[in-house]
């Protein structure tokens, strides 16, 4: 009996600038009729206060390990779904893209509830912090248990 | 004995260092290492019941930490 | 008062490949948080038949005009949102996309409904045909109503 | 008298022509010109209501046609 084909083709914590071109490549494959990325980008207000900037920081081999169990479990329940995930770290400016997932299959309903579910339980589980840096000069710690980010 | 717990970001800020050790005898629960966390200078900035990870992985509060295990306090996750 | 801004940015049919980065790039702005994007693309098997190629043909003005409205009805309906989208006319090889949708927002839920919105009405509405061709030679339009595609 | 019809995809192959000439007085409805379509050589092979555009907007059976109206067959779409 074969063992049952686990697509998480890639999952990293990196520090460079996500290249979202190269993610999508390393999705496809001739059976691939449906693509859905989903990006997470840094944008220039949070909560009426103008932001300057993100700064990310990782608990790195955890959140590792935490996105990878989270994209198996994702492909556990979508059977053929391809992912693709980064999270990046360290301190990004205003359009630069935190967070890219990218998941593929041949049927589109799957592709997109495969990348809203790898997302929705990035959001939860995975220990990664985001600190603002505004234009007034202060930084602050976002806690998603106390305001909606 | 003292034992290493690591911290992040709003955690790390409040202790002002990215690892704390901690007075402490093991094996003990993640309970009490939190009750003594919590009563070290900084420790009045964390809530009641800080999530903690042992060995990379989430952990309930009654389970039992051992010599060599990697501790972290975890502030409330803030990805994507 | 001022006019509610539509942010349909661009709808287009076109023949030549769809550049996907430059889709992206006109998507961008600084209040954007989440974006995403869904591709349609060819893959090799349909209906259990190997297949080696796609070919979509529109009837082009009234695919574009129902393509802009279903973009101004979507960004009517989810304020912010900013929609890119395209759609390719031609042969196509296996991998190759024959639609792009880009949705950007400030927050997630927004961007990926706006996405998923689209190319659902898309599928609905929009004066689009494919004609497989198989490997066996064969070639066949697909009708959505009597087989799923 | 005649109007002109644009066939496309399938409905193009059924009568071997991207545009038919359908002989029919006008104003009339588009029903009634379905009706003469489906009597030509190739008819046969379209439903019994097809999907029609007139001026590239999706209409009813019921919906008169005018002469310099832009008139589409309309097959199943299937995009994306």
């Amino acid at each position: 009996m074969m063992v049952p084909e686990r697509d998480v083709l890639h999952v990293a914590i990196v520090s460079a600038p996500i290249d979202v071109g190269a993610l999508l490549s390393r999705a496809q494959a001739p059976g691939v009729g449906a693509v859905s990325m989903f990006l997470g980008t840094v944008r220039d207000l949070n909560d009426g206060r103008p932001v300057s900037g993100m700064e990310y920081e990782a608990y790195g081999p955890m959140a590792e390990s935490e996105l990878r169990a989270i994209a198996e479990e994702t492909c556990g329940r979508i059977a053929g779904l391809r992912l693709v995930v980064e999270h990046r770290v360290g301190t990004l400016e205003i359009g630069e893209a935190s967070v890219a997932i990218v998941a593929a299959h041949a049927h589109r309903a799957q592709a997109m509830d495969g990348a809203r579910d790898v997302i929705e339980a990035l959001k939860r589980r995975v220990p990664i912090w985001k600190r603002e840096h505004y234009l007034s000069g202060d930084r602050e710690w976002l806690d998603p248990t106390k305001v909606q980010a | 004995m003292s034992i290493p717990v690591l911290l992040f970001a709003s955690y790390a800020d409040a202790f002002g260092a990215r690892r704390l050790d901690v007075p402490i005898d093991v094996p003990c629960q993640v309970a009490d290492l939190v009750r003594v966390i919590r009563s070290m200078p900084g420790g009045d900035r964390l809530p009641a019941a800080p999530l903690v990870a042992v060995n990379r992985t989430w952990v309930r509060e009654d389970v039992a930490v051992q010599v060599g295990d990697e501790i972290a306090l975890i502030p409330p996750v803030a990805g994507g």
